[in-house]
């Protein structure tokens, strides 16, 4: 009984923030309730029994998404209010949306409960994926496809981010939160190295870790250090197509070391190596994950050819 | 962490004092936050209710975990209360600055 | 198992209410940040009744058997893919603000 | 060699980011291979019979299934070839056109994507395809800078809308029948209020990325802002994504009822995007907003192919849809480059900037006149290829007189906005700067793909097998 308070206690808040950021008047607290909104859901997947998605939620959805979310408000100046609606700009969505909702309601609630064929299948196999982590296993592994693409993805997200970010507001660094940014630098890096490596037997892995990881550098950024990270230095483009370089690496390498057979499959990993393969996958995809996101929140406009005619265009501007 | 049935009547009591008198600060420094009328007293409430109001309820959830996942839970309540602070001044500075501007 | 049932429904419904939400503001705006955390909304929608299907075929007694993980993957791929596009939109919007901001200092025409 | 064709791009899109300075030679390099590649993959498929792949070798339902039928290997070629002429177009005008370094490797991933979508079976898989293929969209437009932004932005925010309502139709159907792969789903598959519910999300989330009347309404704008080389892809390529998903749907796996009870549906708004893109088109004042609001009218073609063949089940319909795309994506290429090179040159983006053309700059004129040939259906070009098949089929089911008096009537009013652009550009041209020398490459780039869409004729009979082979 007590956990079903719990449960309508958290889906009520949940529906509380969601309502109130996309009603309220000013757009600061729309983000701000949105922040708190994200922080609700991490601990729904908790209560969900989804820790691996707790994890991500905390780090990506949460504080990155409030970080880029906050960096946008800096970047529109002046705060201010909302442009009111008139009821009847709210009245015909709402109704709509009410008729969706009923919908959708119908739908959800007679969703069958038996469960697919699909878990039982991924646990028959586990055992030849070399990773005993079932989420990892998917996600490395049965899937693997799924996310050498969504490693893409976010490459791409951060290549359109640097073409168009405009130069980023640096407040004025301070002594005290300079140091308190590098006194948790070595944390992190221990929390996100443990996070990895706990990902092949139990909740954690490569986005997780890399997502923490790009929480402290982007601290330290804000803070004016790290500054050889930046899209300019060859290491760092290296770095962050490492993950995917190295993904297509092993790929090609276990497609030709599987050349034995009479049809090579794609993406498969020898079994005797997936283990190890995994493994080389996940660390070079962490770091290539912190370096994205890291330069996604905090993108500086790059000194590279990537965008001339960007820089041009914004020369004749100022001309 | 489900061994609460074993504790004495005592550290029962104790722990639900110490975690409802978090809650309460906890609630004092979110209507602090809505009500109150400057940057500086919501900082000033929000941070300092906060951490007492987490420390709190820590201390109360100790007397449920064994002593390793005591010690993390006092790692992060170290780790909040450093970066609240922190967070805390670098606020109360730009506040400054802002108005030193104006 | 009564209780079971009805935490997971209320759960399903919470997640179809939230993409209702979601829509709502997506559509009603009127602000492009307002828009984008109304995306973000929709997709945790989506993502939290994604969960909960998979916590449901885990049966009751979740602690002992796991939750479907071929949905939990899906989640963090649709996680990742999710705010790389939230970061793209917001720095398309960021260059927007600029670009709207310097317009009035233009040479007009 | 499958593998080439992904494996490639992508490598070639990574060395491209290290090393800035030899990207249009990387790009160029994998395009051409790539089309040689897909050229013999057409070949061994349409010999040996469709291939399946389970990705890593899972048993079905875990992995990914890959499926390379005639008609996608015929996607991926026309992908790979396209990406070879712009990139050439590209490399050719890039002094000129200040085209950003940004453009390369994001037209390697570009390729990747596609060729990705259109082998991919499995429903999920394709969700992150078409995020895919709309990050490199949107990044593509936003190279040409600050007008490109509002329209980048617009055109970001309804396609993450899209695929969201895409993604909660594939949950449904998950939380259904708990598989992705559309071979399982098809096996399980009931007409229910369920599935219907997933279909019709799942196709308004593609409908709206693939600017399928009433949904196209960020086209134009988007389009029109980017740069030419961009334009002709995105018309060409990208809009055909999400269009090819939706085939899939309701071609695969809806069931007879279903796809019976949306056909009306599909056709309507077929018929409502040629008359009103062809309306737009021939009111607007700017010259690739003609040519775009042309690609809505154009999607309409495949729009009513759909919902006729859904309606009545006739490969040729289902060759004629496809014959549609193949013929547009070619005309369409070359009208986007043709005019880009022509505003290029002439300076200026209106349509009068365009009179006398076909004096100043005969090729690139010439190239829009006979690309315009092919859109309005002119024989025997690959448009006229595409109606006819669609005509016959059309005949071959009693009592259709209403569907050919449309097309007549879709016919004339693109023959109209076609000529509202030759007729301006055989007005008598305003005297030149004496030193006046339009570049002559690039115009033959534009008139290659407009050649071969008229080649196409020539192809006619084996197309046309090719696509009836099977129905998808």
């Amino acid at each position: 009984m007590s956990l079903l308070l719990f449960d309508v206690l958290l889906c009520g808040l949940l529906l509380a923030l969601a309502l109130a950021s996309v009603l309220s008047r000013q757009l600061s607290h729309a983000v701000i309730l949105y922040i708190a909104f994200g922080l609700l859901m991490a601990l729904t997947w908790a209560r969900l029994a989804a820790p691996d998605l707790a994890l991500a939620e905390a780090a990506i959805g949460a504080g990155l998404t409030g970080a880029l979310c906050f960096t946008a408000l800096a970047r529109q100046g002046k705060l201010a209010a909302s442009p009111t609606l008139s009821w009847q700009q709210r009245c015909w969505p709402a109704l709509f949306v009410l008729v969706t909702l009923f919908g959708l309601l119908l739908l959800v609630l007679q969703l069958p409960a038996k469960p697919g064929p699909l878990p039982a299948l991924v646990m028959q196999q586990l055992a030849a994926s070399g990773v005993s982590h079932p989420v990892t296993a998917v996600l490395l592994n049965f899937r693997s496809w799924d996310t050498l693409l969504e490693l893409l993805v976010l490459l791409l997200a951060l290549l359109g981010t640097l073409q168009v970010a405009p130069a980023p507001v640096y407040q004025s660094s301070w002594v005290l939160s300079r140091s308190w940014s590098q006194l948790l630098a070595p944390l992190i890096i221990v929390l996100a190295g443990y996070l990895l490596w706990a990902g092949a037997h139990q909740p954690g892995g490569a986005f997780q870790a890399g997502a923490l990881l790009a929480a402290g550098a982007v601290v330290l950024k804000l803070n004016h250090q790290l500054n050889w990270l930046a899209w300019r230095n060859i290491w760092v483009r290296f770095f962050a197509i490492a993950g995917l370089t190295v993904f297509v690496a092993a790929v090609l390498t276990a497609w030709l070391l599987s050349g034995a057979l009479a049809e090579p499959v794609w993406l498969r990993w020898p079994p005797e190596l997936a283990k190890y393969i995994i493994l080389l996958i996940e660390i070079f995809a962490t770091l290539a994950i912190a370096i994205t996101l890291t330069l996604l929140v905090v993108a500086e406009q790059p000194a590279t050819p990537l965008s001339l005619a960007r820089q041009e265009d914004d020369e004749a501007a100022d001309g | 962490m489900s061994v609460g049935g074993e504790l004495s009547v005592i550290s029962t009591l104790l722990s639900s004092a110490l975690l409802l008198t978090g809650l309460l600060f906890f609630i004092a420094g979110s209507v602090a936050m809505l009500r109150f009328p400057d940057s500086y007293s919501r900082l000033h409430a929000v941070t300092k209710a906060d951490s007492l109001g987490l420390g709190s309820i820590i201390a109360g959830l100790m007397f449920y975990c064994n002593w390793w996942q005591n010690l993390l839970m006092l790692l992060i309540w170290l780790l909040v209360l450093a970066s609240g602070t922190v967070s805390c001044q670098l606020l109360a500075r730009f506040c400054k600055t802002k108005q030193d501007q104006a | 198992m009564v209780e079971f049932s009805s935490s997971l429904n209320l759960f399903l419904a919470t997640a179809a209410t939230l993409v209702a939400i979601g829509v709502y503001g997506f559509i009603v705006g009127p602000e492009p940040l307002r828009r984008i955390v109304a995306l973000n909304i929709i997709s945790a929608g989506i993502f939290m009744l994604m969960v909960v299907l998979a916590y449901r075929s885990a049966g009751p007694d979740a602690v002992s058997t796991l939750a479907d993980p071929v949905l939990h993957a899906l989640v963090l791929t649709g996680l990742v893919v999710a705010v790389s596009a939230t970061a793209f939109a917001l720095a398309l919007l960021a260059r927007l603000g600029k670009t709207t901001a310097d317009r009035p200092e233009e040479p007009g025409p | 060699m499958m593998i080439l064709l992904l494996v490639l791009p992508l490598a070639a899109a990574l060395l491209m980011l290290l090393w800035p300075r030899i990207a249009p030679l990387l790009a160029l390099f994998s395009a051409a291979v790539c089309s040689f590649l897909a050229l013999q993959l057409l070949l061994q498929v349409s010999e040996q019979g469709t291939r399946y792949w389970l990705l890593a070798g899972w048993p079905s339902g875990l992995a990914i299934a890959w499926q390379a039928d005639t008609l996608s290997c015929l996607l991926i070629l026309l992908t790979a070839v396209l990406q070879l002429l712009v990139g050439f177009y590209a490399f050719a005008t890039r002094a000129r056109d200040k085209l950003s370094q940004g453009f390369w490797p994001l037209s390697s991933l570009l390729q990747l994507s596609l060729t990705a979508l259109w082998l991919s079976r499995d429903l999920f898989n394709l969700y992150v395809c078409l995020e895919l293929l709309a990050l490199v969209a949107v990044a593509l437009v936003s190279l040409s800078g600050r007008k490109a932004i509002k329209p980048a932005l617009n055109y970001l925010l309804l396609s993450l809308f899209g695929s969201l309502c895409y993604l909660l139709g594939v949950v449904l159907l998950y939380g259904a029948y708990g598989r992705l792969d559309i071979a399982g789903l098809v096996s399980q598959w009931q007409p229910n209020l369920l599935t219907n519910s997933a279909l019709l999300l799942m196709s308004l989330g593609l409908m709206l990325k693939a600017a399928l009347w009433p949904l196209h309404g960020w086209l134009p704008a988007a389009h029109a802002a980017a740069p030419a080389p961009v334009s002709a892809l995105l018309s060409a390529l990208v809009v055909k994504g999400p269009l090819f998903i939706l085939c899939l749907l309701w071609l695969q796996l809806a069931s007879t009822e279903q796809a019976q009870a949306m056909a009306p549906l599909f056709a309507g708004a077929g018929l409502a995007a040629l008359l009103f893109g062809g309306w737009s088109a021939l009111r607007t004042p700017f010259a690739k907003n003609l040519v775009a609001y042309s690609t809505v009218a154009q999607l309409g073609y495949a729009t009513l192919a759909l919902g006729l063949m859904l309606k009545f089940d006739q490969p040729l319909i289902f060759a004629a849809l496809w014959l549609f795309v193949l013929a547009h994506a070619l005309a369409k290429a070359a009208c986007f480059l043709a005019i880009g090179e022509m505003s290029g040159t002439l300076g200026g983006k209106r349509l009068t900037t365009l009179k006398g053309a076909s004096q100043t700059m005969p090729l690139a004129m010439f190239a829009f006149a006979v690309a315009g040939g092919s859109l309005i259906g002119l024989p025997p070009s690959g448009g006229f290829l595409a109606k006819w098949a669609l005509l016959q089929g059309l005949w071959l089911q009693e009592q259709q007189l209403f569907w050919p008096l449309a097309l007549v009537l879709a016919t004339l009013l693109s023959a109209a906005y076609v000529f509202r652009v030759v007729v301006l550009a055989f007005d008598r041209a305003d005297p030149v700067a004496p030193d006046f020398s339009p570049q002559v490459l690039p115009q033959w780039l534009a008139l290659l793909p407009a050649l071969a869409v008229w080649a196409m004729a020539l192809f006619s009979e084996p197309l046309l097998l090719l696509l009836r082979l099977e129905a998808l």
